[in-house]
């Protein structure tokens, strides 16, 4: 499933791409991140519990950042495994410095397999975006601490 | 004692209401999940969420340890069982090694990697989410044509270039046929992938014997012989030793026409912990394990003159196989190559086919097999003939029809058409929705910016499969016949029908040959310490070959029956009537139970004649049977939605002599459902990485009630020389007959914007993208 | 931890100790030994498990065992009386309802509700109720047939 | 098809209910029709499960000064068939018809199914369109909220943790009103493709009052407000329901994309308001 979308975050680019790789911001702000330890040079081992409704599971799995070029793109992977099924979702971010933040452009893929494959097709879509914005949310609720932008979802 | 002798009258086509329904209607059927035994325990199969991976470790110690789970089994355990036989073959045919439960290494979505068994079916649930296995996951694909393209992922390592096999045919000479063509219509056609979807599931009972070293084997199965053959040579053990029972099947159409791996699977767990094993497959198994169905791309070329005559038709067939061979995988094609020329007269036949695999689930026969495929080739192909050639269509049929008196009719293919009246179904049924008013009304309709179609199929079909030659396991049926000392009657059928009626057709038969009441009639079928080997039930083989078998076994017990009765009348002959033998001459009678009784007691024997009232009777068609029809479909489409409706579906069959209206009658309205179901429904979604995104019946659409049309269905009788019954076969006619007549008719509601073709399923998306088109 | 239900399943009183999460249609057919219901999904999309609780059919593989505690159930098992047919089992087999008889159970009690609420439904009437019991047999036009036939018989 | 194991209870008053679900991870089970199948597939796994239907008094259907009040535990199947709703709020009777089929709409509760808020289900696009209200209770509030506060995105609604859905109360429909609830059901799940709730009123020739909920569109039903608008200052139904997709969100699956969906809302707005129209006197 391919899925795309931008997003603006209040604040200047260089601080945005920071942000967006600190391990600390990522944890609070990926829905449903429990934990997420380094395991070795941009990669970490995550748990998380995905909740939507009464559906919910467990998940296992790995975050990491490749082909990094700094203040301007990075690619994000996040992987997960549970009983429910697994997910994969491998975006390339791109930041422009707009006035009054910086836009985020996420373009990529996002794999799911298992249970939630077999059932949630009517779902994945909607359920993708939402998390991906629940992200972008909390990624600037954790950046308000410097910026006083309010978000904009430019989806 | 004198008796009238006035034939009493036959049931031979009357509606006869059946006779397995009293236990079906009350819920004292015995399906496979109803079986319970002391000591039963409960199996449930680990699978893979990976089309592709490698197994890295597998750790079944925390199942295991849950209380109640008796015994985990993987592929180690299992690795020395015979794989899961493929009974195709055709030249050069590359055939995966296909293991009970995966190795290192799965292929598809669903491949089973370990067996946990418990003492209750929620232990077993609970335990395999405690199974873990590692993965690494490898490229997969799923698009056939996707998988040929090279640098493809390869399904099987070991061969790159995914192809399984390729299948060349021809008749006549094709290149001469195109070369004389003024005009050739080429089209890509596809028939997606269906899930068959039968409302049982599949599910297997095991009971092994330690004492006799002996199995029985219960299995929601098509094919109960082929299944102890096949699964005697898995296991290792003598065939004599297995039992199999079909209990009460809840439909099958083709996916329970197999050998599958949890058949083997139980057998070997039951002979492993000693003890009784049930497993019941889950419907998303099903959508996943069970085979599916069609799954084609189809290049057709049309080459004809102006004047409408058909000269010639190429194809190039690409067959999604799946990860696997199932039973007959690689076949299924061959018989779409086969019926390729539909009901048209034309001599020149060129077919490629190149059977792929992919990462999916494997193809096999579902309702048709290989012959709704070409006949939605060759019938969509024909409207863009008459399109191009700007021809009515039925017109256009007419003409390139096989007349009725050329019967038999050689093929280009190889196959003898056996007979048939073809105009006669097509004027009927468009007499029925008096065709020239409805065209008149659909350019009024286009007039008025309003969407009609009217669309035709006249299909031919390939039944009563089959001569032995034919057919990789033997193409005969058996029956047996006797008649029990108290003189009731019981029967002894190798088809093993799911649904389809035989213990009321056959059990018609004995009553007219017998001349005795269908109550005192007993069909038996599947159970193989019962009845004599046999085929089963499929490819509309049930009544034309099982119901044929059954009547020759017949002659030679009403030959015994007279015989016996004669002596006992002291007369030369007798005649069969009313549950007696009657010597016509003097009206002097003896009833069946006295004659039965005669024959066991033995006291005395006619000449030259065994004791004991019973014949078998395997019998050989000479050729397969070729019943046709035609359908019409007259639909509007919402301009705005692109919502295809139907308006009228008219039905002409021709499926020979009918027994029993009622069951015919039921067997055109369900094939006719899933033909529908292909046309606008239907269709087993894989995203790139071959997971099956149709998953689970809130995904995958199968036809609703209120989804249904109301079928208008008749008959013509051109009754087949093959059999002395003159019976065809009915049960895929439905189905092969429908989805060409219900494309062509939506194709028809928009060819004025310039609409060739539409691929199925006929999604109102799909249909609304096109108006848009035609209006850019 | 398990809890004691009791209820009436066909006029009979059934008194038993189940898990909280076992199924009403597991409970029917593996404790009560009925086993008319059926399951052919997992998604409640099928209805072929249905039965009747207090008159109205619901799918029991969506019903924990422990909600009917208390209640009347009525199975297919428990549809004709004293040997003698429902007349919808009688049409359905008039009619040839019924193939392979899988989804007959429920399609039967389905149907039963009908009659109760409209016992005279057109055609569209029909289809509509019965929209939540697949079969993959029949087509539903014998089906249809038989449930009118049944009304008729009634109203006659 | 076996759900994990979970601790049940059955509290026999509203009380005790609420006492249950103030604390801990706990599910309220009412027809069960959305949470079961996710439990038989493990995607929801509850530790504990409270089961509202021995709770007397939840299931009424009242009319009272120019409000219907409605249980959480009132299922789709009374809903439909109640002559309260029928008389008094035709809309929703007429949606509740459209949900699921026979045996779903006999135990699923329209309490249950607005708490679980699915993005294609029926109910959202009417209540909008009545505005309609739910009173949200726990052990220690008591709260009404407006439907268009009370869905807020896909499965997320304005339910605080230890609240449960009371009761929804509905503004009566005027029996001069024209009404309608039009759906695009998906072939296999029967859920809502696109959904549209709509309410006219009309004063003699003109529209003097538009009320259009739409539902499976996007994450979260909506009202079409610049379509409501356009209507009562005397803009045509085509005009109007040209209007509904704007600035929404699509979802999109197998068997429509975002852009038909959007299609869809706008032609099945048109041909809504075109029934309520014609209904309306």
């Amino acid at each position: 499933m391919k899925i795309s979308g931008s997003f603006l975050v209040p604040v200047p680019q260089e601080r945005a791409f920071r942000l967006l790789q600190d391990p600390v911001v990522l944890a609070r702000s990926m829905p449903g991140c429990d934990t997420l330890e380094r395991i070795g040079d941009n990669e970490y081992h995550m748990k998380m519990k995905m909740v939507l409704a009464s559906i919910s599971g467990l998940f296992d799995g790995k975050v990491r950042i490749a082909d990094s070029r700094p203040h301007s793109s990075f690619r994000l992977i996040v992987e997960g495994a549970g009983r429910i099924g697994f997910m994969r979702g491998d975006g390339l971010l791109t930041l422009t410095e707009l006035e009054g933040g910086t836009n985020v452009q996420y373009e990529g893929t996002v794999e799911v397999g298992g249970t939630i494959a077999a059932v949630g097709q009517r779902l994945l879509d909607t359920t993708a975006r939402m998390m991906i914005k629940r992200f972008f949310e909390k990624l600037t609720a954790e950046s308000a601490s410097s910026g006083a932008f309010s978000p904009t979802a430019i989806l | 004692m004198a008796t009238t002798t006035t034939k009493p009258e036959t049931l031979f086509g009357k509606k006869i209401r059946r006779r397995e329904d009293p236990r079906l209607l009350t819920g004292t059927a015995t399906y496979l999940d109803d079986i319970k035994m002391p000591g039963m325990h409960h199996a449930c199969v680990v699978r893979s969420p990976h089309a592709a991976a490698r197994i890295k470790s597998l750790n079944v110690k925390p199942a295991l340890a849950r209380p109640g789970v008796t015994a985990v089994f993987t592929g180690a355990d299992v690795k020395d069982l015979g794989p899961i036989p493929c009974g195709a073959s055709l030249p050069g045919l590359r055939t995966p090694h296909h293991h009970i439960l995966a190795q290192d290494r799965v292929y598809l979505v669903g491949h089973p990697v370990a067996v946990v068994v418990a003492t209750d079916r929620y232990i077993a649930a609970d335990a395999v989410d405690l199974i873990e296995v590692d993965y690494e996951v490898l490229p997969a694909v799923s698009d056939p044509e996707k998988a040929l393209a090279p640098g493809a992922p390869a399904v099987h390592p070991q061969w790159p270039d995914n192809t399984a096999f390729t299948f060349h045919q021809e008749g006549g000479d094709i290149t001469g046929a195109f070369a004389q063509a003024d005009v050739v219509v080429k089209q890509r056609i596809t028939s997606q992938r269906l899930i068959p979807t039968s409302m049982e599931t599949r599910g297997v009972v095991a009971d092994w014997h330690a004492g006799d070293k002996s199995l029985t084997l219960w299995s929601s199965t098509q094919i109960p012989h082929l299944l102890r053959t096949l699964l005697a040579g898995i296991l290792g053990m003598p065939e004599n030793h297995l039992r199999v029972i079909t209990p009460e099947v809840g439909g099958g159409f083709g996916s329970k026409l197999n050998v599958y791996a949890e058949e083997a699977l139980m057998a070997f767990v039951s002979m492993r912990i000693g003890k009784p094993v049930k497993w019941v497959e889950s419907r998303r198994e099903n959508f996943l394990c069970t085979i599916h169905g069609r799954g084609h791309v189809d290049y057709f070329e049309l080459a004809a003159r102006r004047d409408g005559t058909m000269l010639g038709l190429r194809l190039k067939l690409i067959q999604d196989l799946g990860a696997y061979h199932q039973l007959l995988t690689p076949a299924i094609p061959t018989l779409s190559v086969l019926m390729m020329p539909g009901l048209y007269k034309f001599k020149n036949i060129s077919a490629d086919i190149v059977g792929v695999f992919t990462n999916c689930t494997p193809t096999d026969a579902y309702r048709g097999a290989g012959r709704p495929e070409a006949t939605h080739g060759i019938e969509r192909m024909v409207d863009i003939l008459a399109a191009e050639l700007k021809m009515d269509p039925a017109e256009l049929r007419r003409k390139n029809f096989v007349g009725k008196d050329e019967f038999p009719f050689q093929t280009a293919t190889g196959l003898a058409y056996d007979s048939g009246n073809y105009v006669l179904p097509l004027d009927t049924a468009l007499a029925e929705i008096d065709y020239p008013a409805l065209r008149r009304e659909q350019q009024q309709a286009r007039a008025s910016g309003k969407l009609m179609g009217i669309g035709l199929s006249t299909y031919g079909e390939i039944c009563a499969i089959g001569p032995s030659p034919a057919t990789p396991a033997g193409g005969w049926e058996s029956a047996t016949v006797k008649i029990e000392p108290s003189g009731k009657i019981t029967v002894l059928t190798g088809a093993s029908p799911h649904g389809q009626g035989e213990e009321t057709t056959f059990a018609q038969i004995v009553a007219d040959e017998l001349g005795v009441d269908i109550d005192d009639v007993v069909v038996i079928h599947g159970d193989t310490a019962i009845v004599q080997y046999g085929i089963g039930t499929f490819g509309s083989r049930g009544t034309a070959i099982g119901g044929t078998a059954l009547y020759y076994a017949l002659q030679e017990l009403k030959g015994k029956v007279k015989k016996f009765g004669a002596m006992l009348l002291e007369c030369d002959d007798v005649a069969l009537a009313g549950g007696k033998c009657v010597d016509e001459r003097s009206g002097k009678s003896v009833p069946f139970a006295q004659v039965a009784a005669a024959s066991y007691r033995a006291m005395k024997l006619p000449p030259n004649t065994q004791p004991g009232l019973v014949a078998t009777y395997f019998w050989e068609p000479p050729n397969f049977t070729f019943p046709f029809g035609a359908h019409v479909v007259i639909t509007d489409v919402d301009r705005e939605t692109g919502q295809v409706s139907i308006r009228r579906y008219v039905a002409v069959d021709d499926c020979g002599k009918i027994i029993n209206p009622l069951i015919v009658a039921g067997q055109v309205h369900g094939g006719v459902a899933q033909g529908l179901g292909q046309a606008l429904w239907e269709q087993a979604v894989y995203d790139e990485n071959g997971q099956l995104l149709s998953g689970e019946l809130t995904d995958y659409a199968l036809p609703r009630a209120h989804m249904m049309p109301w079928i208008e269905s008749s008959h013509t009788e051109t009754p087949s020389p093959v059999n002395p019954l003159g019976v065809k076969g009915v049960g895929e006619a439905g189905t092969i007959g429908c989805s060409p007549a219900v494309v062509n008719s939506v194709v028809d509601a928009l060819s004025h914007l310039g609409v060739r073709h539409i691929d199925m399923p006929l999604t109102p998306e799909k249909v609304w993208k096109l108006i848009q088109g035609a209006r850019a | 931890m398990k809890r004691t239900i009791a209820l009436s399943i066909n006029g009979k009183s059934h008194a038993d100790e189940v898990e909280p999460r076992l199924l009403l249609i597991h409970y029917l057919r593996e404790m009560a030994s009925l086993t008319g219901p059926h399951i052919a999904c997992e998604t409640s999309t099928c209805g072929a498990c249905t039965v009747m609780l207090d008159g109205k059919a619901v799918k029991s593989c969506t019903m924990f065992a422990v909600q009917a505690d208390g209640r009347k159930i009525l199975t297919i098992e428990g549809l004709a009386t004293n040997g003698k047919l429902d007349p919808l089992q009688e049409a359905f087999w008039n009619e040839h309802g019924l193939q392979c008889g899988f989804c007959t159970p429920g399609m039967i009690l389905t149907a039963k509700q009908l009659l109760n609420d409209n016992p005279n439904p057109t055609d569209e009437e029909i289809r509509k109720s019965i929209e939540g019991n697949l079969c993959r047999c029949t087509g539903y036009q014998h089906i249809v047939n038989a449930v009118k036939a049944a009304a008729a018989k009634a109203g006659a | 098809m076996i759900p994990q194991d979970f601790e049940y209870s059955a509290p026999a008053s509203l009380k005790e209910a609420l006492e249950l679900i103030a604390t801990g991870e706990r599910k309220i089970l009412a027809g069960g029709m959305s949470l079961i199948p996710l439990m038989k597939l493990r995607l929801a796994a509850p530790e504990h499960v409270v089961d509202l239907a021995r709770v007397p008094g939840l299931d009424y259907i009242t009319e009272s000064g120019g409000t219907v009040r409605i249980g959480a535990t009132v299922t789709h199947h009374d809903l439909e068939s109640s002559p309260v709703i029928r008389g008094r709020a035709p809309l929703l009777a007429e949606a509740a018809g459209h949900i699921g089929d026979t045996q779903v709409r006999n135990m699923g509760t329209i309490g249950g199914s607005i708490a679980h808020a699915d993005p294609a289900a029926d109910y959202p696009a009417s209540l909008l369109a009545l505005e309609a209200q739910i009173r949200l209770v726990s052990a220690k509030s008591d709260r009404t909220v407006p439907a268009s506060d009370f869905f807020l995105d896909a499965f997320t609604t304005a339910i605080e943790p230890g609240e449960l859905v009371l009761e929804v109360l509905v503004p009566t429909e005027e029996p001069k009103e024209g009404y309608r609830y039009e759906k695009v059901a998906h072939p296999a799940s029967g859920f809502a493709v696109v959904g549209v709730a709509a309410r006219i009123k009309k004063a003699g020739a003109k529209i003097s009052m538009a009320r259009i909920g739409v539902t499976g569109m996007s994450p979260r039903a909506f009202r079409a407000l610049e379509a409501e608008k356009l209507l009562e200052s005397g803009a045509g139904v085509a005009q109007a329901a040209a209007t509904v997709a704007e600035g929404q969100d699509a979802n999109q699956d197998l068997y429509a994309s975002a852009d038909y969906r959007r299609h869809l809302a706008r032609i099945w707005v048109a041909r809504a308001l075109s029934v309520a129209l014609s209904r309306a006197s």
